[in-house]
């Protein structure tokens, strides 16, 4: 049994790995040398007017929920792709039927209207 | 009606066709006010002009509206010719007409291409038009050995002749440029996306373009059928018979598909005065050094509008006062008022179609 | 249409004002001036305040306005002379639009202040600048001049 | 086969007898790589933007050198071209991108009016004479107003050169 959660972990310690040497090694090798300017926000090279704390419009959350649902419909769904051959019908259909709720989902938020902006 | 933030569209930025600085205030995506900066580039050539005498000054007229700096010299030679009454040879003037519809045909390809870029079609649309445009700049470069800012009127003609073949290489150039013509309307045109980033955004009515000045294809997209060409011909242009394609609603599609439709009219020009061109030296037998009193205002059909200079000459070799009407500057003050209300991906559309040049605005 | 009966015509409009009428331009009293205009809007057509600058004659200010109308196809220009001491004159871009940046230009380049325009600030230059580039008795040590060429005596 | 027979035209690698492998210095690997992925910054102000697009496109295809990436951010890229004239009222701005892209960064001052003023170089109040009296150290200069494509690219090609023969890594706390 334990053998089976060895392959987890094993994975699980490469993916952190192979981002953490992507860090480490751009630490390493950039060359530091901040100034105040450079940490000022960038503004198209003028001076910054106004405050950018604001309480955003709910507009863009509704929009990211929207995005987080498909982006997990796709989670599922990569998986099944590589092996729906050897699943048969079966898994086909279950998947059809996952991948239509979630349309139906997406047609509601259209009619109602959470995607317009205005 | 979330809380306001104010962004800085400012003078570096991708989509603001040169150095232009929009104050954005918006509410989420909705563009709330809008302030334009300018000055970015002001090069003061008004001082320039006053310490330059009129053929000194023509090489600064290329750098105004660096899209179209045939067109300016022309400008400014036709309104010196027309304050020190200078006779032009019949052979320049033909070669004058041919060369500024050229040129306009290049500035406009020019303005399709990057307005396509700012709707999202990264860069596929400016490389068709960039390559038909260097066809045209090589042609440039082989008369007057410039790929961009040209010094080739004279005031009285042209500084050199065209080289012998260039009248079959402009024939070929018309015949291919026709074919591209058709395919960029199957391409982009009438495309569903391009259709629905572009129709009905930023309309201009005909009051509001006559009371803010705007001139050129911006005031034919809005349906006033209105081209000094035509009103009050210039050089040859009484000769040729081609049409004012006006637009109907006046969004940003009908600027674009103005400027479209231009160049095939422009193209009918060239065709008609290539076949006409009369023999004769390009440049007329005057004393070169020009002097005058008196004031005078010329106008001519720039690419983005009209260009008009007013010249006050008191006597010296240089001019004593030459204020340079830009076009696009009266064309940029319509933009704050268009773009109230839309998102901010429309505002950059509206820009786009007023196809402005930040040289000529800020001169 | 021409100049002389587009005269006759603000004559016989304002009597009172004294209007001198030169070959191809108008010139009109400062004081007056914004109602020639509403006249000459409303009444004789001109759509369009095509162009409008100043030029600087060195005892006094002239502000040329170049008006067009669309229906008559005639350009009109209208001078104001504007005396040193005294650089104001009334606001035309209530009437055209287009005048609104012309006139911020004009303030900015030579200085002459535009009565009760909505937003006269600097449009070319940097606002923290406070002399005019444009004027005739512009100086200043970085404005490097031209070296008189030997040819030409200016 | 001697072991590290020098690569013809390049003393950066030597070649192993079989000719699959190449062995350099970590340091000429990085400087190499510095080189040929050069994104520049869109910084078009006036007539050599429009020969700097001109360069990006079909024909005279700046991508060959790996530099057609265009940034609209200075946060992205490595060298800044200065196309066109800067003016008194955009100077604090190019200073303010100049400081505000990383660190490997480097500044081509193309056309005249960038590299001295140029043609507005007399009776103008309001053109700044050159990108080096901003205080923004220039690499390499490309003359020419507009220049043509083909000197820009000779120019990026210039700066490639200068990367890769940099003898040490290149701060600009003591570039000056």
């Amino acid at each position: 049994m334990l053998p089976d959660y060895l392959y987890i972990i094993f994975f699980f310690l490469l993916g952190i790995a192979f981002v953490g040497s992507a860090f480490i090694v751009s630490w390493v090798l950039r060359p530091r040398a901040p100034n105040s300017a450079k940490n000022s926000p960038y503004e198209c090279g003028e001076i910054i007017k106004g405050d950018s704390r604001i309480q955003f419009n709910v507009r863009y959350y509704l929009y990211a929920l929207i995005f987080v649902i498909f982006d997990v419909e796709i989670l599922f769904t990569m998986p099944w792709a590589v092996v729906f051959r050897q699943l048969g019908k079966v898994a086909y259909f279950e998947m059809a039927a996952f991948v239509l709720v979630l349309v139906a989902g997406l047609y509601y938020a259209w009619k109602k209207g959470a995607l317009e902006w205005q | 009606m979330g809380e306001l933030l104010t962004v800085n569209m400012g003078p570096q930025h991708p989509s603001t066709h040169g150095v232009l600085y929009l104050e954005l205030t918006i509410d989420g995506e909705i563009v709330v006010n809008c302030k334009p900066h300018l000055g970015y580039l002001h090069r003061s050539m008004e001082k320039i002009a006053e310490n330059r005498t009129y053929i000194q000054f023509i090489p600064f007229t290329d750098r105004l509206d660096y899209l179209a700096s045939m067109n300016n010299n022309l400008g400014f030679c036709l309104t010196v010719e027309k304050l020190l009454n200078i006779p032009v040879t019949p052979r320049a003037q033909y070669l004058r007409v041919i060369i500024a519809e050229l040129n306009r045909v290049a500035s406009h390809l020019v303005a399709i291409g990057t307005f396509a870029q700012d709707l999202g079609a990264y860069a596929t649309a400016l490389f068709y038009t960039f390559s038909d445009r260097e066809k045209i700049v090589e042609l440039f470069d082989n008369i007057c050995g410039s790929r961009l800012t040209y010094n080739y009127m004279r005031i009285g003609g042209v500084s050199g002749d065209i080289p012998a073949g260039t009248e079959q290489i402009i024939k070929d150039f018309i015949a291919y440029e026709r074919k591209q013509l058709k395919e960029y309307n199957e391409l982009l045109t009438y495309n569903v996306i391009f259709l629905a980033r572009s129709k009905k955004i930023g309309i201009l009515s005909k009051e509001k373009a006559l009371n803010y000045g705007v001139s050129g294809p911006i005031l034919r997209a809005s349906g006033v059928k209105w081209d000094i060409r035509k009103e009050e011909p210039y050089l040859v242009y009484d000769k040729f018979d081609f049409d004012v394609p006006t637009g109907g609603v006046g969004d940003s599609w009908d600027r674009y598909k103005i400027k479209l439709d231009e160049i095939e009219q422009s193209l009918r020009i060239i065709e008609q005065a290539i076949g006409a061109i009369p023999e004769g030296n390009p440049v007329s037998k005057v004393n070169r050094v020009f002097r005058g009193t008196g004031e005078t205002y010329m106008r001519t059909e720039n690419p983005r509008g009209e260009l008009g200079f007013y010249l006050v000459a008191e006597g010296g070799f240089n001019p004593y006062r030459c204020k340079i009407r830009s076009p696009s500057f009266s064309n940029l003050s319509v933009l704050s008022e268009l773009i109230k209300g839309l998102n901010i991906s429309d505002a950059v559309c509206v820009l786009g179609s007023l196809d402005i040049v930040m040289g000529e605005i800020d001169r | 249409m021409q100049n002389s009966d587009l005269a006759l015509q603000i004559k016989n409009k304002f009597p009172s004002i004294v209007l001198d009428e030169q070959p191809n331009f108008l010139v009109v009293p400062k004081t007056a001036l914004l109602d020639v205009a509403c006249f000459l809007k409303s009444e004789l057509g001109f759509e369009t305040c095509h162009c409008l600058t100043a030029v600087d004659r060195k005892d006094k200010m002239e502000v040329v306005y170049h008006l067009y109308s669309f229906s008559n196809h005639f350009m009109l220009t209208l001078k104001v002379i504007i005396s040193l001491d005294d650089l104001t004159v009334e606001s035309v871009s209530s009437l055209w639009r287009s005048a609104d940046w012309l006139e911020r230009e004009v303030f900015d380049l030579f200085g002459i202040r535009f009565l009760n325009h909505p937003d006269l600030r600097r449009i070319m230059n940097p606002d923290n600048w406070t002399d005019h580039p444009l004027r005739k008795d512009f100086k200043r040590e970085d404005f490097i001049p031209r070296p008189v060429t030997l040819g030409l005596k200016g | 086969m001697a072991i590290n027979e020098k690569i013809p035209g390049d003393r950066f690698m030597e070649k192993f007898p079989g000719g699959e492998i190449i062995l350099t210095k970590s340091e000429d690997l990085l400087k190499w790589a510095k080189g040929s992925s050069l994104w520049p910054l869109t910084f078009g102000l006036s007539c050599c933007a429009i020969e700097m697009m001109a360069t990006g496109a079909s024909r005279f295809d700046i991508d060959r050198i790996g530099s057609g990436v265009f940034r609209g951010s200075p946060r992205q890229c490595d060298v800044m071209i200065v196309a066109g004239t800067i003016c008194v009222k955009m100077g604090d701005c190019l200073k303010k991108l100049y400081e505000q892209m990383p660190e490997p960064k480097y500044v081509i001052a193309m056309g005249n009016c960038a590299i001295g003023g140029g043609i507005f170089y007399h009776d103008t109040y309001s053109v700044v004479k050159g990108t080096e009296q901003l205080g923004v150290p220039v690499d390499v200069f490309v003359a020419g107003c507009p220049p043509r494509p083909e000197n820009l690219l000779h120019g990026i090609m210039k700066l490639q050169e200068k990367i890769k023969h940099a003898k040490q890594r290149p701060s600009t706390t003591d570039q000056k």
